[in-house]
């Protein structure tokens, strides 16, 4: 380290930096810090010129470190970085002080302006000089895909990676693909039908070439890391007995879905015991069978449907399913269809009918004379046994507060449109492939707005119903954006590993295993043999939040080392 | 002539440097006396990095991460915070005043904000005076 | 207490006119934009929601259809095209036949057949009779004096007689009003001295319409107060100076000024109304129901005659001026008859009643929510 | 199977668009077709006579065709199983799910029909060939959504060349303050995005331009795109300044919605990327001058990067694919006269508000009511923002739904004023603790993940939220005065506030129909560019190799637009992937849809 050469380029960016600070002074107290073997100024260093500069320094003065005073490095590291690796040397042999944006740009005093940029290029000296090679390595990528759930998430995402070429294996845990959507007869709000989709979708998956449907399948074990998963799945052999297969996959997609709300749990809806109380899902049987009468065989006058059932409310999910309002315009518009004449009445809190087409299709359902009956969050409505000489069979009775009055609506069949709920394998799930989920069991991406489809382990992505309720279009998009982020590894054929990540020390470990539990990534594994934890460098995004936690000192994160930081620490206060 | 603290500045690469950089970028001014170090999250901030700078003659140190909620790395600024009482108790025993030390949560486009922390800081910690580390240690120097 | 609802009000709603109101999604904005809509008497949106839900028995005790001029700002105004003002329109003729124990006025709102077939057969009946008795007494020929075809005298007993009885229809009419909107509110007492203290509002309203100059046009208000006026000096000349209308050949002004002049109010009103409700340009005229055009029909007719009446009788036309005279009773009796007490024409007492009850109601409720809490700003 | 067509609209679709007679013909020669009716616009439908009739013919299958078929079915399958028939066997053949609209209406019509005769789903029987595909995309729009879709397929290695009409990348998304629900700072992720595609070698940024015309077929579209004049080389600019400082001209800033001012040359917003300065035309002396008057920047800037006298150049994009992700543009709040926008001082619209509240804005980030000003210029008074004079309101109204959900205007809901309403009444309880907070709404639509907790978190707050949408504001001595029904609590709303916020809607970007025609892709009837399918395909469009994102399919929020603008990348890398993608289903042939359909029929 005796040998180390340090060049020092302080940028005048034209007077932005030299107008407040006496770039010159700069020079004169840097050289005389240790190892440096040049100090230039220069009017833009970011130029070519500039750069050509930098480079032909290297050459003369075989320079093995750089430091570059000018902006931030968030504007031209990358810019320096290049020009070092043109002139043969290491990227991370740069580093860079902030002259300009912390520094000119934010004092008006030249002295005190010049004294805290000499300190903080001293710094950079400084810390340079214990820069260590770096090299970004990258891992080769499996092409191959395991896309857990057969629903039109799952099945989107297959074959959107399927067409492209790539082999996809759809583990499917019922014995048929579809999932909730398959349940369904017609889609809101402009009443398509679910079926022919499906059809489609299902035709073109089972007949891909590229696609593996395992049907009444369980992922059973995930080991590895993003490009490089082993999987192992148990699926029905051809005799009907369960066999665990093993199978190799870059990327996991998880489209789990949902499970419906149970509604017998709320017990003044008396599901379960009032026979004319049916789930949103019952209805759609009625309706795809063509048989919308109550339990007696009678075709229903009076048809009251209550939204927002275990959704919105304090006991039960505070969150909104997302997708219930539209189903029940959807319900109100076919029941009227199935039964001319009937009278449908809507109990709900908020109309959502936020997307393309929905607000028309609301329009449309009260033009055909729903009525619409607004009650508060947590008022919930109660439904009764209405009396012989009544017209109808149940009596609801609801705070209605678009009149201020409590309503009696008659009722001879009652909709509950049932909420979505995570499935309870949820957990299991999540375990598996080690990702989180929030306080209400859906699965946790990695970032709401940067990264709706990737989760905190690196390879893992979720698309539909399991991130949260969602309709079929936003289902769709999202599964075909994880798709997206598969093609984009797999067209590069390896995943680029930035070389900036922590490492453990094998010989400090004690195996305490405290930084295992710190990594948002779960980038370290604890070998249960030799007792460490180590690093899966692909995984880790260098936080650094383990190497302050440890307490035997075991981990370094590389290009922020406790060396390097220390003599910054140093340098700015030299 | 008055007296001129030096602090230190630890700051988070996504949120409190960004924001920092805003602060040049609006040409708003604020007081030359923090020295700004990069880190990638405020969880790498290391109990020792303070001390350090400290020990090394720093008159204050500030520490700057996401907003809670707000994190690159989701909650590292979260780790950050429950190390910070720690660090602040044990800083309180070696007898360093309690505002030469103080933690804040600088977004990137809080660049006032950002200024703000910094000449309010550098006002107190003038306020102070220099930091009694730096004559401990020269008495402790002076005693061998 | 539980009010049932009963969706099917809506439908029988919709032939007195109220077409849209299901499409209205309850943002409140037409009870913002009306001029008159204040507390405690806020509409149109809370009769819409009334209407909607077939809250029958609170329909029937509402006044706010009746604060409503229908200047058709609401409906301008709505983002459902729900149409407020014409919701209020139909809700004013569905109480009309509320009010009616008849149940005539209700046969003819949801029959146009049946309300044209009553005035066929009463014009029919008026017109026989009038004939029977010009002849058994008198000659054709002879339109006053001795054995005068119809002398004035006997006519003036048969006026006399008929607002008899339309005002014993109008007053149980009005009584029913008053019990349903008033009498039978549970929640509201007023006291009788209220009544006597707030009787002015009563001739105030009818005679000047004030309320009606609230509205944003003006124009509406005038042609109704103008309309409406002359038709009361008509009747005012009928029912006291019918004498000294018929004294001729000689003009006698102090009598036949307020009497074409009052021709001439009715006259033009009648054409701009049945103009406007042809051309349906502006909002408040595009819907018509089948009893505006008959009372509009029946009124131009009964003018048209009567001014014919005037001429003939003043070029001593006598056969022609009887002849005409009782093809005017033919269109002057249904009129009455059928229109004041149970269709448009009754509005002429319910709403000054309205506003005066909504008055006497508003005062006891406001003393009551003095004590209750204030607006949102302070919730 | 023996089968019956039946013919029903809803009125709703474009009827126009469709021959129906030539329909019914054609359904009458079709194989198996026993009966054909056409039974025109919203007919009411007797269920036993329906029943009747599928006896008399005893039909096995019923196909209903129409704008909107399914709005019939129930009705039908009652029909069908109490004829004894098989329920399942009604199918739909529904022209507006598959676009039968202008110029191929009637043709598609037909080939969706006799899908369905077939029992057979359309997009199985109507797959187009696949064309060869080159490998470069351009990306038109340089939003949140733009951005993603660029860096998707960026990062794939593959070129994308991204489109953008203003000055810099980062669309509406960098005039934010916070995001809904979980309040963190737009700028903390957006810039860090700009960024990587500022220095994303795969990505050729192209500020400052404009798309000019769209020509070739899928997978080989040429864009025409005009580089309009920014007058300053973006790779040499520093950003110094200098030539702001100098320069005389002034125009309202863009970025700060208008709320403050800019010069003539400028730099759009300190994080810009290109982090460079440009020219506005408009507002230059030296440019409306020809070159007579001023120049002054071009002469001062040290590094001589300004050439008042550039011009605008057309450069050609070959490329494979194109994405759509122009965004919005916020409705004209001065259409709703009642409202008073424009007029009175203290009513802002959201975007404006955006801006007052951000800590990067003119007022960084204090919430001010505006001043009033004597114009040193023009000589007259106005009403500005100023951080230091202005009083802070002490009562703020959010209007929701302002040009959303009325008929008057536009009839959709624009899906994302509910929640920043929301977000903006925290924005204001969290820096003016004591101010009063109202919310006047009509229906609170938080749908998305975490939205209802964040509707409950603002309402324990302590804003007000009031059911019912407010019908004018008025002046009254300096003070706003919002007149509406509190609908809940059964009163009238009459007072005073000192600033009005109104939650504008969403419009398509100007310029978007234009396209839309260019590019030969259909628009709804809102102007939002219409997808391929609205539930299995919402990124795709009828024309290959162009994909929608973000907004201009439909109000979105970011993280649906995120969401869908990745998915799209989805698209592109598929077809670059295999080096072929799909050709347009124009392209397929009536004929062939038969016959494919025949065939499926029978597996």
């Amino acid at each position: 380290m005796d040998d180390l050469k340090i060049g020092v380029f302080v940028c005048n960016c034209g007077t932005n930096i030299a107008k407040v600070i006496d770039c010159d002074a700069v020079i004169d107290s840097v050289e005389r810090l240790p190892y440096v073997a040049v100090a230039r100024t220069y009017k833009y260093m970011c130029s070519d010129p500039g750069q050509d500069m930098i480079q032909a320094d290297i050459e003369e003065y075989g320079l093995d470190r750089v430091v570059v005073a000018a902006c931030s490095p968030r504007m031209h590291e990358p810019t320096f970085r290049k020009a070092l690796q043109k002139a043969g040397l290491n990227p991370y042999f740069l580093e860079m002080a902030n002259i300009r944006e912390q520094c000119s740009w934010v004092h008006d005093d030249p002295v005190a302006a010049t004294e805290k940029a000499a300190a903080l290029t001293a710094a950079a000296v400084m810390r340079v000089a214990h820069h260590e090679a770096l090299e970004r390595r990258s891992v080769d990528m499996c092409p191959n895909t395991l896309v857990i759930g057969g629903g039109i998430a799952g099945m989107s995402a297959a074959l959107d990676l399927a067409d492209a070429g790539n082999r996809v294996y759809l583990a499917e845990r019922s014995d048929h693909l579809g999932g909730n959507v398959a349940r369904a007869d017609l889609t809101a709000p402009y009443l398509d039908s679910a079926r022919d989709m499906l059809t489609e979708r299902v035709t073109r998956v089972v007949e891909h070439p590229n696609i593996d449907v395992l049907l009444e399948s369980q992922v059973r074990k995930v080991d590895g890391f993003v490009g490089n998963f082993k999987t192992t799945i148990r699926a029905k052999a051809d005799d009907g007995a369960p066999v665990d297969s093993v199978y190799d996959v870059g990327s996991i997609i998880v489209c789990t879905g949902y499970k419906e709300f149970d509604a017998s749990r709320i017990t003044h809806y008396g599901y379960g015991k009032l026979p004319n109380v049916v789930t949103s899902f019952e209805l759609e049987k009625m309706l795809r069978a063509g048989r919308v009468t109550t339990k007696e065989g009678k075709a229903p006058q009076y048809v009251a449907i209550i939204h927002c059932v275990g959704s919105r409310n304090l006991e039960f999910h505070a969150y909104c399913s997302r997708v219930c309002c539209m189903t029940a315009l959807k319900y109100a518009h076919e029941v009227k269809s199935a039964v001319p004449g009937a009278y449908v009445s809507d109990i709900y809190i908020d109309m959502h009918a936020f997307g393309k087409g929905m607000e028309d299709f609301y329009r449309r359902s009260s033009e055909i004379k729903t009525l619409f009956l607004m009650y508060e969050k947590n008022d919930y409505p109660v439904i009764r046994k209405a009396d012989a000489t009544d017209d109808c069979d149940m009596l609801i009775e609801v705070n209605e507060t678009l009149s201020g009055e409590t309503i009696e609506m008659p009722a001879d069949l009652v909709v509950l449109m049932v909420g979505m709920e995570a499935r309870e394998d949820s957990e299991e799930v999540a375990h598996l492939v080690n990702i989180s989920r929030d306080k209400d069991g859906w699965f946790i991406e990695s970032h709401p707005k940067l990264d709706p489809v990737a989760t905190t382990t690196d390879g893992v992505y979720i698309a539909g119903a399991c991130q949260a309720p969602k309709d079929i279009p936003d289902s769709v998009a999202q599964a075909r954006a994880a798709a997206a982020r598969i093609l984009a590894r797999t067209a590069l054929g390896k995943i680029d590993i930035d070389a900036v990540f922590a490492e453990v020390d094998e010989d400090k470990c004690s195996g305490c295993r405290m930084c295992n539990e710190l990594c948002p990534y779960v980038a370290i594994e604890f070998d249960l043999e030799k007792r460490r934890s180590h690093v899966i460098s692909a995984l880790c995004k260098a936080c650094g939040a383990c190497v302050a936690a440890c307490p035997s000192g075991a981990i370094t994160a590389r290009h922020f080392t406790d060396k390097q930081i220390f003599s910054e620490i140093e340098g700015v206060l030299a | 002539m008055t007296f001129e603290p030096k602090i230190v500045g630890f700051l988070c690469n996504w949120c409190s440097y960004t924001g920092a950089d805003l602060a040049g970028t609006s040409r708003i001014h604020y007081a030359p006396n923090v020295r700004i170090i990069r880190v990638m999250c405020s969880a790498r901030i290391d109990p020792t990095f303070v001390l350090k700078a400290l020990h090394d003659g720093a008159d204050g140190v500030l520490i700057c991460g996401c907003h809670p909620g707000d994190c690159h790395y989701s909650e590292g600024n979260y780790k950050m915070m429950r190390r910070y009482p720690m660090l602040k108790s044990l800083l309180a025993d070696y007898g360093i005043e309690d505002e030469r030390v103080r933690l804040e949560w600088v977004s990137a486009s809080e660049g006032q904000r950002f200024a703000d922390i910094v000449n309010d800081m550098t006002e107190r910690v003038r306020a102070l005076g220099p930091s009694p580390v730096k004559a401990a240690l020269e008495a402790d120097l002076a005693e061998r | 207490m539980a009010i049932r609802a009963n969706p099917k009000l809506i439908t029988e709603l919709e032939i007195y006119g109220a077409q849209d109101v299901s499409k209205c999604y309850h943002c409140g904005n037409c009870s913002a934009t009306c001029p008159f809509s204040k507390e405690p008497y806020i509409f149109p949106r809370r009769s819409m929601r009334s209407l909607q839900m077939g809250l029958e028995s609170k329909l029937e005790s509402d006044l706010e259809p009746w604060l409503c001029y229908y200047c058709g700002e609401c409906s301008t105004e709505c983002p459902r095209d729900a149409e407020p003002g014409e919701t209020m329109m139909s809700l004013r003729r569905w109480l009309t036949a509320r009010y009616d124990f008849t149940g005539i006025a209700r046969l003819f709102y949801l029959s146009a057949k049946a309300e044209i077939l009553a005035v066929i057969i009463v014009a029919l009946i008026a017109g026989a009779g009038f004939l029977l008795y010009g002849f058994s007494q008198g000659s054709i020929t002879q339109y006053g004096g001795p054995n005068a075809f119809l002398p004035a005298s006997s006519v003036h007993i048969f006026d006399w007689t008929l607002a008899a009885v339309l005002l014993a229809l109008l007053g149980t009419n009005c009584a029913r009003m008053w019990w349903f909107t008033v009498g039978r509110d549970t929640k509201v007492h007023v006291p009788l001295s209220a009544y006597v203290r707030k009787i002015y509002l009563l001739p105030m309203h009818f005679f000047t319409q004030m309320r009606y100059a609230k509205c944003e046009q003006k124009r509406p208000w005038v042609l109704h107060l103008v309309l409406m006026l002359s038709y009361v000096t008509m009747l005012v000349l009928i029912m006291f100076f019918l004498e000294s209308m018929w004294s001729g050949p000689a003009v006698n002004w102090s009598v036949h000024a307020f009497g074409l002049a009052a021709t001439a109010g009715l006259l033009v009103t009648t054409i701009v109304l049945l103009r406007k409700r042809l051309k349906k340009t502006e909002v408040q005229y595009q819907q018509s129901h089948e009893t505006d055009w008959m009372f509009l029909v029946l009124l131009i007719v009964v003018v048209a005659t009567g001014l014919m009446q005037f001429t003939l009788h003043r070029l001593g036309l006598e056969t022609a001026a009887n002849v005409n005279y009782v093809i005017h009773m033919m269109a002057v009796v249904p009129m009455l008859l059928l229109e004041v007490p149970f269709s448009k024409w009754s509005h002429m007492a319910y709403r000054p009643l309205a506003m005066y009850f909504a008055d006497l109601k508003a005062e006891e409720m406001v003393s009551k929510e003095r004590e209750a809490v204030g607006a949102p700003q302070a919730a | 199977m023996r089968t019956g067509v039946y013919l029903c609209q809803t009125g709703t679709g474009d009827l126009d668009a469709v021959d129906l007679h030539s329909v019914v013909s054609y359904a009458g020669n079709l194989p198996n077709v026993e009966m054909v009716k056409d039974l025109g616009t919203m007919p009411a439908l007797d269920i036993e006579a329906l029943v009747a009739e599928i006896r008399a013919n005893d039909l096995q299958r019923v196909v209903i065709a129409g704008d909107s078929p399914g709005f019939f079915k129930p009705a039908f399958t009652t029909a069908m199983r109490n004829a004894g028939g098989d329920p399942s066997e009604v199918r739909l053949a529904s022209f507006r799910q598959h676009g039968a609209s202008f110029g191929i209406g009637t043709v598609r019509a037909k080939s969706v029909l006799a899908c369905a005769t077939f029992g057979v789903p359309y997009g199985l029987a109507a797959v187009p060939d696949t064309t060869p595909t080159h490998p470069g995309t351009v990306v038109i729009g340089g939003g949140i959504a733009g951005i993603q879709a660029a860096l998707e397929i960026a990062d794939a290695g593959k070129q994308v060349f991204l489109v953008e009409r203003t000055g810099t990348i980062g669309g509406h998304m960098a005039m934010f303050d916070k995001t809904f629900p979980t309040l963190d700072c737009a700028a903390c992720i957006l810039t860090p995005k700009m960024v990587a595609v500022g220095q994303h070698e795969k990505i050729d940024l192209m500020t400052y331009s404009e798309v000019e015309e769209v020509s070739g077929s899928p997978g080989d579209y040429t864009v025409k795109v005009r580089k309009k004049a920014r007058r300053v080389d973006v790779h040499a600019c520093v950003a110094c300044n200098v030539c702001t400082e100098v320069c005389p001209q002034r125009a309202p800033s863009e970025f700060d919605s208008g709320i403050a001012e800019r010069k003539a040359i400028y730099i759009p917003f300190p994080q810009a990327v290109p982090n460079a300065y440009l020219v506005d035309g408009q507002s230059c002396t030296y440019v409306q001058s020809d070159g007579a008057k001023c120049g002054v920047c071009a002469k001062k800037c040290p590094k001589g990067c300004i050439d008042l006298d550039q011009v605008d150049e057309i450069v050609d994009l070959e490329v494979g694919n194109v994405v759509l992700a122009l965004g919005y543009d916020v409705y004209d709040a001065r259409k709703i006269e009642r409202y008073g926008y424009g007029v009175l001082p203290n009513v802002l619209t959201a975007l404006e508000f955006e801006r007052l509240t951000n800590a990067s804005g003119p007022t960084s980030g204090k919430i001010v009511t505006k001043t009033k000003r004597l114009n040193k210029r023009t000589k007259t008074d106005e009403w500005v923002f100023d951080a230091e004079d202005g009083a802070a309101p002490a009562s703020v109204a959010i209007i929701h739904c302002v040009g959303s959900r009325d008929a008057n205007h536009n009839a959709y809901c624009s899906r994302v004023c509910c929640m920043y309403s929301l977000k903006f009444a925290h924005l204001v309880k969290e820096k003016l603790p004591d101010a009063d907070c109202y919310e006047f709404y009509i229906d609170m639509r938080a749908f998305g993940k975490g939205y209802e907790e964040f509707a409950d978190r603002i309402k324990a707050e302590g804003t007000f939220v009031v059911r019912g949408r407010t019908a004018k504001v008025t002046e009254q001595d300096g003070r706003m005065v919002i007149k509406g029904e509190d609908i809940v609590s059964d009163r009238m709303v009459d007072f005073p506030v000192d600033m009005v916020i109104l939650a504008v809607g969403l419009v398509p970007a100007h310029g978007a129909a234009e396209l839309a025609l260019r590019l030969g892709i259909q628009t709804d009837t809102d102007g939002w560019f219409s997808e391929l399918d609205y539930n299995s395909d919402p990124t795709d469009t009828e024309r290959g190799g162009i994909a929608v994102a973000g907004v201009c399919q439909g109000p979105k929020d970011i993280p649906d637009t995120v969401a869908q603008a990745a998915a799209v990348a989805a698209g592109a890398l598929k077809s670059m992937a295999i080096g072929r993608g799909l050709d347009s289903r124009a392209s397929v042939s009536l004929s062939d849809i038969e016959a494919r359909a025949a065939r499926l029929t029978r597996v």
